[in-house]
């Protein structure tokens, strides 16, 4: 655990002692003494799963970017389900091989989650140089082919003015 | 409400009919996985709509939580097995 | 309380469990027992047993599944198919009248919610009104698993922590 | 409120409707897989959220927002461990043409 981790630590308790709070609705002394002894070990013991990244989120760009995905998600949701309900069953499905131009794991990790959840669209395979899409038909490949998804994503992050 | 939510609680149920015919007919063992993970996912959203039927959510979110969680460890370490050994 | 949702719940359950006899390898099977634990799970929930659908979740739907699958990954690709023998003709014409037998039995049970069976003008009074103030628990169920039976559910912890030991032994050993 | 949520829960229910027509109709593992996840994100999305507006701003509505964001977050790793794990076995996928 270094030192940047340890910084973070109070804040990511605070979390989810928060998060105990509000869900638990009860607040004797021992309850909330158990919630925090909780919240503080599960935020110390993950804290050798973060990796100092450079890059640093853009919380505002990061709230915005929640509706704007639902949004596609309904659109292609619609349009997978006209797919799937047409009598003749339109499907094409293919393999599609895109290369990210995203260099944080963060991201990546990002863009396949949200490839998966947009319907029409699967990521099979995700490693730093290729990403592997199952599709449906020509349609729902658009927001992968297009790096419109990418681009939101990469606007998420900033690089981090470095402290070494 | 009661009666809205009863109408989806049985419609959930018949839903779950289908997914199960895909569990046990399905050709691949992948075909099984994925109608359980939807056989879950519905039973987890039933188990919400159970909870506001008798007015106790908190009890039960917890219970769907906890049925969440092992269903991703459970579906990943079904998942990871068979990558490793191959097809059956 | 209407019956419009538990006889969903009731097919779906012998469902699950035909199915699970039907299918021709132990995965497929394994799986469908899993689904059907949670269809168990939605039962207890259903009649208010939280913490028995909890346990029944976890356990039943959660660890059971990975258990058994564990266990099949250890054994040879050929065993996990199953070869069925047919039935004997004594399993086909007793079981059937066994059930029946059963269903004659069940015939004089109390009605499902009646207020006048033994069990609620009895039993079930006595713990709404003491179970809170004799054991400080504000779920009856919970109070009368771990208090009023609290010596049988210690039994069963014993017998769920030596199942588990032997699952530990069994499937710890490493692969020579 | 409560027709609100009772709307959002109707389209939750097609959307599962259709879902599950998929999974009977769509010719093998991958083009279904597409079907469970539309089940995920939008049919339990808009279910959740439809009973979390029934509950009103309480502190109901939000354990109830806690299960809809972890379905949003867990299923496509699910969905995306079993498509993997399909491929890599080498189960090829139906095209439309017949190679």
């Amino acid at each position: 655990m270094n030192a940047a981790h340890s910084n973070t630590l109070p804040l990511r308790t605070l979390a989810l002692f928060v998060l105990w709070l509000l869900l638990s609705e009860s607040y004797t002394l021992g309850h909330m003494a158990i919630g925090f002894a909780a919240a503080l070990s599960v935020a110390f013991w993950n804290s050798s799963y973060l990796s100092r990244s450079e890059y640093q989120v853009r919380w505002v760009q990061a709230f915005a970017y929640l509706p704007w995905l639902f949004g596609r998600i309904l659109a292609s949701g619609a349009h997978l389900s006209y797919l799937i309900l047409h009598p003749k069953l339109p499907i094409d499905p293919k393999m599609i091989h895109h290369r990210p131009r995203l260099s944080s794991e963060t991201a990546l990790v990002i863009l396949g989650n949200s490839i998966t959840l947009t319907p029409g669209t699967i990521t099979l395979e995700a490693s730093s140089d290729e990403l592997v899409v199952h599709a449906m038909d020509d349609e729902s490949t658009m927001d992968v082919v297009n790096l419109r998804l990418e681009n939101k994503i990469s606007g998420l992050f900033v690089r981090r003015a470095s402290r070494q | 409400m009661t009666g809205f939510s009863l109408v989806v609680l049985d419609v959930l149920a018949v839903l779950i009919v289908v997914y199960l015919y895909r569990v046990v007919r399905g050709p691949t063992v992948y075909d099984r996985i994925l109608g359980l993970n939807g056989i879950s996912t519905k039973a987890i959203i039933l188990l919400v709509v159970i909870g506001t039927v008798y007015e106790r959510v908190a009890m039960f979110v917890d219970i769907s939580t906890g049925y969440a969680l092992l269903n991703l460890v459970g579906a990943l370490a079904l998942a990871k097995y068979l990558e490793q050994r191959g097809a059956l | 309380m209407s019956y419009s949702f538990e006889l969903p719940l009731l097919i779906l359950l012998i469902l699950t469990a035909g199915g699970a006899i039907v299918v021709k390898d132990l995965i497929s099977s394994v799986l469908i027992l899993g689904s059907y634990s949670f269809f168990l799970a939605l039962v207890w929930a259903w009649l208010g047993a939280v913490d028995v659908a909890f346990v029944e979740a976890v356990v039943g739907a959660g660890l059971a599944t990975v258990f058994f699958l564990l266990t099949l990954f250890r054994m040879a690709p050929e065993h996990i198919l199953i070869q069925r023998s047919p039935p004997p003709i004594s399993a086909v014409i007793a079981l059937p009248l066994l059930g029946l037998l059963l269903l004659y039995a069940a015939s004089d049970l109390p009605a499902f919610g009646d207020p006048q069976s033994p069990a609620s003008s009895h039993i079930s009074p006595y713990y709404l009104e003491n179970s809170l103030r004799e054991t400080q628990t504000p779920n009856v169920v919970t109070a009368v698993l771990m208090d009023y039976r609290a010596l049988d559910t210690m039994l069963e912890t014993g017998v769920i922590f030596t199942s588990g030991m032997a699952c530990w032994l069994l499937l710890g050993r490493k692969h020579s | 409120m409560e027709y609100v949520g009772a709307g959002l829960m109707t389209v939750g229910l097609l959307f599962m409707v259709v879902a599950a027509v998929g999974m009977v109709r769509l010719p093998d593992v991958y083009t279904r897989a597409h079907a469970v996840a539309l089940t995920d994100s939008l049919g339990a999305v808009f279910l959740l959220a439809g009973l979390a507006a029934q509950q009103g701003f309480s502190p109901n509505a939000l354990r109830i927002l806690v299960v809809l964001s972890l379905l949003y977050i867990l299923n496509p790793v699910i969905a995306h461990a079993t498509i993997r794990a399909a491929r890599r076995s080498g189960l090829r996928p139906w095209t439309r043409e017949k190679p």
